[in-house]
């Protein structure tokens, strides 16, 4: 009798648990297909690569794309080197103290800043007191603070992650320490670290609050770093507030989410790919 | 021109919302005839594009509203681009068809919450407005609430097609946009028994409408001046303008 | 601190001592029945090897079985080899405790002269004493007495000796097959004196860890 | 290699040599500035959002900035409180429907579901941190709002659309901290558990939610975190009427949406007001942080 | 629905030689893999007995056959007869949960729940349906003390389980699991995790308790093996890629002098690999 | 700049008993803790010595201290004298990365470089200037075969060395540290991790290494010391708190049939605890 | 596979091997020295036991330090187990050798009856005998010689039995000890047999891993 509560009550708390991991996917099936659905059509060759005109912002959406990945690029290379080698501090040089506790606790703050917050700081530095006005260069610059702690975590956890042991293997053939560093720490967390830099690119990409306010939102087809541009998800946040052009808006969200996709499919299969080449 | 340095091949152009097709039509037309320069358009607002044409980071402001307070201190030059009228749009399938003009007020400013008590069902009546940036807010303010405060509690919304399509999925709903934007999706009332229409306005029986305009800092030179004149060239005013839902600047002349 | 192994060594230890008093009782009962002509005490000593002869292979094997299971080093191996040793030595004094037995069968109804019943009887009587104080050193590791062994047991080998001269010299009035028979038993006695200095050795190596080498000198 | 061929290079132990002292001293020094960028980062921040918001709490002043209750920047009212609690409400509605769900999915994930299932589902789960807030806006505003307008009447716009286009968003969030916590619970520890004779929920109610109790609340931290700088996507769906919270189908605003709202024209006190806003949401957010680390903290004190 | 296996009273000693566990032709599968095979033994009640073998062939699982913990896993399956006291645990209606608390288990890493000592040796009582703290109390101590934890730790009851010394959240873990009364104590490897003086302390402990218990260990050290059990199995996989067998069974002191089978002689010799 | 100390040729096989580590008076200290003191002893040279005692007793600490690996640890102290060949290793200006190199060390978890299995063994002689692939391709095949492992692996010398077995790369570790030609191998309990047919290849291993390189292995394991050691180091703390000492070092077969020291004879008779 | 392991096993049953063929050279030596009288070949055999008894006490103490050291189990402690007490047979064997020659020395020059020295010297080929085959089962592990081993030793207890009753015939001319130092020798040669048969049984032991109760019969 009461084995039988006890298995009923097991019964229904897993019932409970099924619903609440089947939701997730059902959730994400649907934000999915309602894109896919109502964009699919949308999306051609001409709709990637001319610009949009008329007055219904008919056509294409290539600078909006462009810009996308030129602030989200330029920002990775302005982030990486610095993320790198303060992980690679965090990780191998720091002793545990003050110092590195604030390190810390600035990159979890960083990490944590509304990108509102990080939006309107880009405004006040980039665009309007360096004077690089709304572009390219100041985007990349505010997504790059937004990426540093992201890029900066996976890395020194990728860093960790190479067991003790190996660096005294290294050590004790007689290599320095930028050499053990160098040669046998940093190959070996590169996948996870690269992992992690496609990783923030993903969210550099599907950002909004941050472009919007130091990249601008004309559309434009960047050239140089200086120019400004509107991002996709500038252009998305338009058009779905205009309300004029819908079906160009459904074909935006489906391209950014699948440019988004493609960025975590690819840090999965390199995570995956290295695990099994270490396992 | 004060404030930032432009690149001599670019014309920058930000503002209203209403405006924003018209904008970035006449780019296209005006880029094919000038290879080479750059017109760069981007709607933020009414206010916002005055805001920028002030700071120097725009060289044209473009507006549904008149300028206000501040604003006419800066030497600011104003181009009539085009005539707009204001629409009051219900859902479809809402009975009422008129209101007056006190009627709309009261709605807008929620003394009246009840589409009962204006002569329809027994529903809360749904109230969206529009963004303080927004050109057409500023100019139904000035028209229709006498500048007088807006329900602080209502749906504000950044955008007029978002205004529409909420409409016209929302049996409750009420919006104003721009004459120009109305479509069979959404039904435009008859303010103080007078329907919304390119003749009623151009009529002046209509009586929420307004003036389109291009502010620029100074006269207008070199290119910004050619587009101006682009948009004001008859190829811009009869075909653009019209498709764009709006009412050229000439029509009320030629009217007249 | 392998409780249940230590009890192993303990009862397997007992298990040696207890052999070790059998074995006193054996070679008492067997001079006896020598001395005083007892068949049938010869006899039940016959009889009993077999038993302690199992109990000295089942020492041996149980301690095998511990070195296999227990993988003992350093005092504990050297007891149980020791342990499984001093059994072996045991079983072969059980063995000569029989041959005297034997001999006391093959003697019976022959008198002889009283001398050698009497030095056969003394000399039963230090082998006694040896095996006494040899089982007191096995019992508490007692290195001293175990050192003890070898000067008891010189007399004993005197003994024989003297036995062997007394049996030259009354020759021509005894049966050469008596003879010979007291002249073993004697002989056997002697070496159970023997084994019992051997065992003496092996208490020291036990408790030392150091072979002293194991001089024998047995004609 | 062999022994005979040793001979041939003697060995003697070398003395270390200068240059590579001050080489390996150099490259630290380079790490260290690298490092030290995460400190200039939220320096700058600080010193920049707030030096542009400064005039607001200097010429509003601190009471009536905070203690308002009237946002009206046209008519010179900058009271922020009904946009701070628009965020609280939004927030917390949002972690009532988004934790819970994250966390059953975080449990569904590590340790009920079987293999196959997991593998689409944790993907899922991943993918929808991905899905930029944009588009969860776009679908919030043009599936979820008419869906609530069904429910509740009225538009849709207000706090129950927020809420369930944020719950989707911080599921991530929550449920990846949740399933990681979960996952440092040692294996040996379930099995231990069904050894002796538990059912999964005894061992997922007794032991396991237990042990991960500090982690789960962490990520949960970290999801409130991420809702209330959420901007985005609020904006599109919260109806944006900086009044106070009146019921879930009523529309509010948010201190996130209204910096977005009113950035485009704002100019004077306004903007420095919407500056103010950020350095708010930033110290808020740095709030949580420190909360998040203190309680990891605790948490190895208490190990 | 599920059915309660019988529990003959634990506290009598039974008579040397009882059968506790009885395997008959037992194969096993993990999924397409054929893991084991023909397996068939007998373990005596009250003593214990150690699985050895090569690395993978098969000791933990099939001790995991015993209490069924490998039905936690999908895709397995059981053919052949385990029979508890006679009883088949696999029968229909058997119910694994309740089996898994007469067949205790202990593992390789010490697994103490992350909370305080009383409340890991109180765990399983409580899921039972014991509430009264005095019941418990007493539960906790004497299970305790049954697993020599009790004098280090009886004063410090309150203090989290982790914070003991690997060794003693061994004995925690034990004691936690005698709290539950089982009959059998299944251990995996209990000692290679632990520091030689603990791994003494466990054995010392193993031979206290199988005066009560049936245990049964697996362990990779044969040094182990031979000084804890009583009777030894030696398991070994002949071919990759085949199920293992047992090879041979028997007292651990025969095992360990002169094995029957030549394979187990090599095996425990050292002349494998 | 670098002293040239005296080197005595280590082709030459040495005359039984030749010493190659001398400690004298050895003091370790980690911070304010104590680890160790006056340690001396002599490390015969071409043979195996073990260090054994209980957890904790500075085993691994002693060993440390020979290539100074403790150096690593900032906040320890040296006192006393380690002479290398009569060389002392904490003399001024002694590079402690060159001599890591003569006094290779190998570790409780094996641990490859995520690198190509000849890139591991390469990776030694490259950071000490090797260049030249054919000269490289003699290094790591000769490496290899003293680590007995060329002929598992010399077809796939391109694969990752994480895709050995344990007792395989723990083999890989052990051609990597011959590639750059110690004197003196240093395994701190090499076999622990790993499982125990690998452990055999590992103590045939160093029976076979030790005809030209100086061995000293940590071992928990007792019986392994027994197994594979010349000569024993028998390290106790007596107190906790208190500085470890060495309580016995001398021949391995004496030490397990007849240890002179009562505390050793304890501890390897399992009296300890 | 544990090599060295292996080797210092062969290694020490190799040394075994090497005692039990210079066992073989003391008994004839022994035997010779007694038959023809040949005092300086007795002296060289009591010369060499201490040697003797030196390996076996290095056999035991090896086979210890191996068993200390390397914990075998099964057929390889068996082995070690084994060897030793086969060392300690050797050096008993050894011991007997001596004991023989030591008979040589005291009757050396004393004629006896020649039917007497031929017994004993077709006794000693009969040992030679029963050692070559222990010797021959012992290298090649043969259950099947060392089975035969007790089939050979009976001859040689039949020819004891023999002498004793021949010496007893022949008593009145010859003297007591001149006849109780033969009578001894032969009884040492049946010992050393028996120790061959014991020997054998170890083997099997050895081998099979089963005790076969090792029966005595001495007298
Ligand atoms: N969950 C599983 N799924 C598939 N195969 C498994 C699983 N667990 C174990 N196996 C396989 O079954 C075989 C037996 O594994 P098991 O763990 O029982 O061996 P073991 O004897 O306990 O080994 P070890 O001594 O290494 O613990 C191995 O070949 C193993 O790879
Ligand atoms: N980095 C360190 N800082 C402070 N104390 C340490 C450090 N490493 C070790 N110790 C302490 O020094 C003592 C000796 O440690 P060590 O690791 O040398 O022992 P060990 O004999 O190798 O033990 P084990 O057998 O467990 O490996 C221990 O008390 C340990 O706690
Ligand atoms: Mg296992
Ligand atoms: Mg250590
Ligand atoms: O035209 P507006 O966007 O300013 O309303």
């Amino acid at each position: 009798m009461k084995r039988d509560a006890k298995n009923l009550t097991n019964a229904a708390a897993l019932a409970v648990f099924w619903l609440a991991g089947l939701t997730t996917v059902v959730v994400l099936g649907a934000v999915i297909g309602y894109v896919l659905v109502n964009g699919v059509g949308e999306i051609g060759l001409e709709f990637i690569f001319t610009n949009p005109h008329g007055v219904n912002a008919e056509g294409g959406i290539w600078p909006t794309i462009v810009a996308t990945l030129y602030v989200t690029g330029l920002a990775m290379l302005i982030v990486t080197p610095v993320a790198v080698l303060a992980a690679v501090y965090l990780a191998e040089y720091a002793v545990q103290g003050r110092l590195v506790r604030t390190i810390r606790f600035a990159a979890d703050t960083l990490a944590s800043v509304p990108s509102i917050v990080m939006g309107l700081f880009g405004l006040a530095l980039f665009v309007e007191s360096m004077g690089f006005g709304f572009s390219v260069i100041s985007g990349a610059l505010a997504l790059s603070f937004l990426m540093l702690p992201i890029v900066m975590r996976t890395t020194e956890e990728a860093i960790r992650a190479v067991p003790k042991y190996i660096r005294w293997g290294s050590y004790g053939l007689g290599a320095s320490k930028w050499q053990t560093v160098s040669r046998v720490v940093l190959p070996a967390a590169a996948s996870r670290i690269i992992t992690g830099i496609i990783l923030s690119a993903g969210r550099a990409v599907g950002e909004t609050a941050v472009v919007i306010f130091t990249m601008g939102t004309m559309i434009n087809l960047p050239v140089l770093p200086t120019d400004p541009g509107r991002s996709m998800t500038v252009h998305l946040y338009q058009l779905a507030m205009e309300g004029i052009n819908m079906p160009a808006a459904f074909g935006t969200a489906l391209l950014l989410m699948a440019m988004v996709l493609a960025f975590n499919l690819s840090a999965r299969w390199l995570l995956r790919r290295n695990r099994r080449m270490q396992g | 021109n004060g404030g930032r340095q432009h690149a001599a091949d670019q014309v920058i152009v930000t503002g209203s919302t209403t405006v924003q097709p018209i904008a970035e039509v006449s780019k296209e037309g005006f880029e094919k005839a000038h290879p080479g320069i750059h017109v760069l358009v981007s709607g933020v607002g009414s206010s916002a594009g005055i805001e920028n044409v002030i700071a120097g980071t725009s060289d044209i402001g473009t507006s549904s509203r008149d300028l206000k307070g501040d604003e006419a201190k800066h030497g600011l030059v104003d181009t009539p681009i085009a005539y707009d009228a204001i629409a009051v749009i219900v859902n479809p399938s809402n009975p009422v068809n008129g209101l007056t003009k006190e009627q709309v007020k009261a709605i807008f400013q929620g003394r009246i919450t009840n589409w009962k008590e204006v002569g329809g069902p027994d529903m809360e009546i749904g109230v969206v407005n529009r963004d303080e940036a927004s050109g057409t807010r500023e100019a139904f303010s000035k028209i229709v609430l006498d500048k007088e405060r807006f329900d602080p509690t209502a749906v504000i919304l950044p955008g007029t097609g978002q205004v529409r399509s909420v409409v016209a999925q929302a049996p409750s709903a009420i919006g104003y946009i721009s004459l120009g934007f109305v479509t069979p999706e959404v039904k435009a009332l008859a303010i103080d028994g007078v329907a919304p229409s390119e003749e009623a306005v151009v009529s002046g029986a209509y009586p929420i409408s307004r003036v389109l305009h291009f502010f620029t800092k100074g006269e207008p030179t070199g290119l910004v001046k050619e587009f101006v004149a682009y948009v004001l060239s008859p190829d811009v005013q009869d075909r653009v303008v019209r498709e764009a839902g709006f009412i050229p600047v000439t029509a009320r002349g030629d009217g007249l | 601190m392998r409780e249940g192994f230590r009890k192993e060594l303990k009862d397997l230890k007992a298990t040696v001592l207890a052999i070790g008093h059998d074995i006193v009782d054996v070679t008492r009962d067997a001079v006896r029945s020598l001395v005083e002509g007892d068949v049938d005490l010869a006899e039940r000593v016959i009889e009993g090897d077999s038993d302690i002869d199992a109990r000295c292979l089942g020492v041996e094997e149980r301690s095998l079985e511990i070195i296999a299971t227990q993988f003992p080093v350093a005092r504990d191996l050297r007891l149980l080899h020791s342990l499984s040793y001093i059994a072996m030595h045991f079983e072969r004094m059980g063995d000569l405790g029989v041959n005297i037995a034997k001999a006391a069968r093959r003697t019976a109804g022959r008198q002889g002269p009283q001398t050698l019943y009497d030095l056969i009887q003394a000399q039963g009587n230090l082998v006694q004493r040896v095996l006494q104080a040899m089982l007191e050193a096995l019992e508490k590791n007692d290195l001293e007495t175990s050192r003890k062994l070898q000067e008891l047991d010189e007399p004993i080998d005197h003994l024989f000796k003297q036995f062997f001269r007394e049996l030259a010299r009354l020759q021509e009035e005894e049966d050469i097959e008596w003879g010979s028979s007291m002249v073993l038993a004697s002989r056997y006695l002697e070496r159970i004196a023997d084994h019992a200095v051997d065992i003496g050795e092996r208490i020291t190596y036990m408790v030392t860890g150091q072979f002293a080498s194991c001089e024998d000198d047995e004609a | 290699m062999t022994p005979a061929e040793e001979t041939a290079t003697p060995r003697e132990l070398k003395l270390m040599s200068r240059s590579t002292y001050v080489k390996e001293a150099a490259l630290k020094n380079l790490f260290l500035l690298c490092a030290t960028m995460a400190v200039a980062g939220v320096v700058l921040i600080f010193l920049f959002v707030g030096w542009r918001g400064w005039p607001v709490f200097s010429e509003v002043g601190l009471a009536r900035f905070l203690g308002g209750a009237e946002w009206l920047p046209t008519a010179g009212a900058f009271g922020i409180l009904p946009l701070l609690v628009g965020s609280l409400v939004v927030t917390l509605g949002a972690l009532a429907l988004g934790a819970p769900l994250a966390i059953g999915a975080a449990v569904f994930l590590s340790e009920i579901a079987p293999p196959r299932v997991r593998s689409f589902v944790r993907p899922a789960v991943e993918l929808l941190a991905g899905v930029p807030s944009v588009v969860y806006g776009f679908f919030g505003l043009l599936v979820i709002r008419p869906l609530v307008a069904d429910v509740t009447g009225g538009l849709g716009f207000g706090p129950l659309t927020a809420w369930l286009i944020l719950a989707i968003m911080i599921v991530p969030t929550i449920a990846t901290l949740t399933e990681d916590a979960l996952g440092s619970v040692p294996e040996g520890i379930r099995e231990a558990s069904y050894a002796m004779g538990a059912t999964t929920w005894q061992t997922i109610w007794r032991v396991l939610l237990p042990a991960a109790k500090i982690g789960i609340i962490d990520a949960v931290i970290l999801g409130m975190g991420r809702a209330i700088g959420e901007t985005m996507a609020v904006l599109m769906v919260v109806g944006n009427a900086p009044v106070f919270f009146r019921g879930i189908g009523k529309p509010i605003s948010t201190l996130t949406s209204q910096i977005v709202m009113d950035m485009p024209y704002a100019s004077g006190v306004h903007r420095t007001a919407l500056f103010g806003l950020a350095i708010i949401l930033f110290l808020i957010s740095m709030g949580l942080v420190a909360l998040v680390r203190a309680l990891s903290r605790f948490r190895e004190e208490t190990r | 629905m599920s059915e309660a296996l019988d529990c003959p009273s634990p506290g009598v000693p039974s008579a040397d030689g009882e059968v506790k566990i009885t395997v008959r032709d037992l194969d096993f599968h993990y999924g397409d893999f054929h893991a084991l095979t023909g397996i068939s033994c007998d373990i005596k009640a009250r003593s214990v007995t150690a699985f050895i073998g090569p690395s993978g062939c098969g000791k933990s699982t099939f001790l995991r056959c015993l209490n069924r913990m490998n039905d936690l896993i999908p895709g397995t399956r059981v053919d052949g007869t385990v029979l508890l006291d006679g009883q088949d645990v696999y029968g229909p209606g058997v119910d694994p949960v309740d089996l898994r608390r007469r067949v205790g288990m202990i593992f390789q890493q010490p697994n103490p729940f992350p909370m305080s000592i009383y409340d890991n040796v109180a765990y399983g009582p409580r899921l039972h349906g014991v509430k009264k703290r005095s019941e418990l109390d007493d539960i906790v101590r004497m299970s305790l003390e049954r697993a020599n934890l009790w004098k280090e730790v009886k004063d410090i009851l309150d203090r989290g389980g982790l914070t003991l010394s690997g060794g003693q959240q061994q004995r925690l873990c034990i004691a936690r699991v005698l709290a539950v009364q089982p009959d059998v104590l299944l251990m995996d490897e209990p000692c290679s995790a632990i520091d030689p003086t603990s791994v003494q302390k466990i054995e010392d402990l193993m031979a206290e308790l199988k005066s009560s218990v049936t245990i049964i260990i697996v362990t990779h050290n044969m040094q182990q093996a031979a000084r804890v059990s009583d009777e030894t199995a030696f398991f070994l996989q002949e071919q990759a890629g085949e199920p293992a067998i047992l090879v041979e069974f028997g007292r651990t002191a025969e095992i360990f002098t002169s094995p029957k089978d030549k394979r187990t002689e090599d095996y425990i010799t050292g002349r494998f690999g």
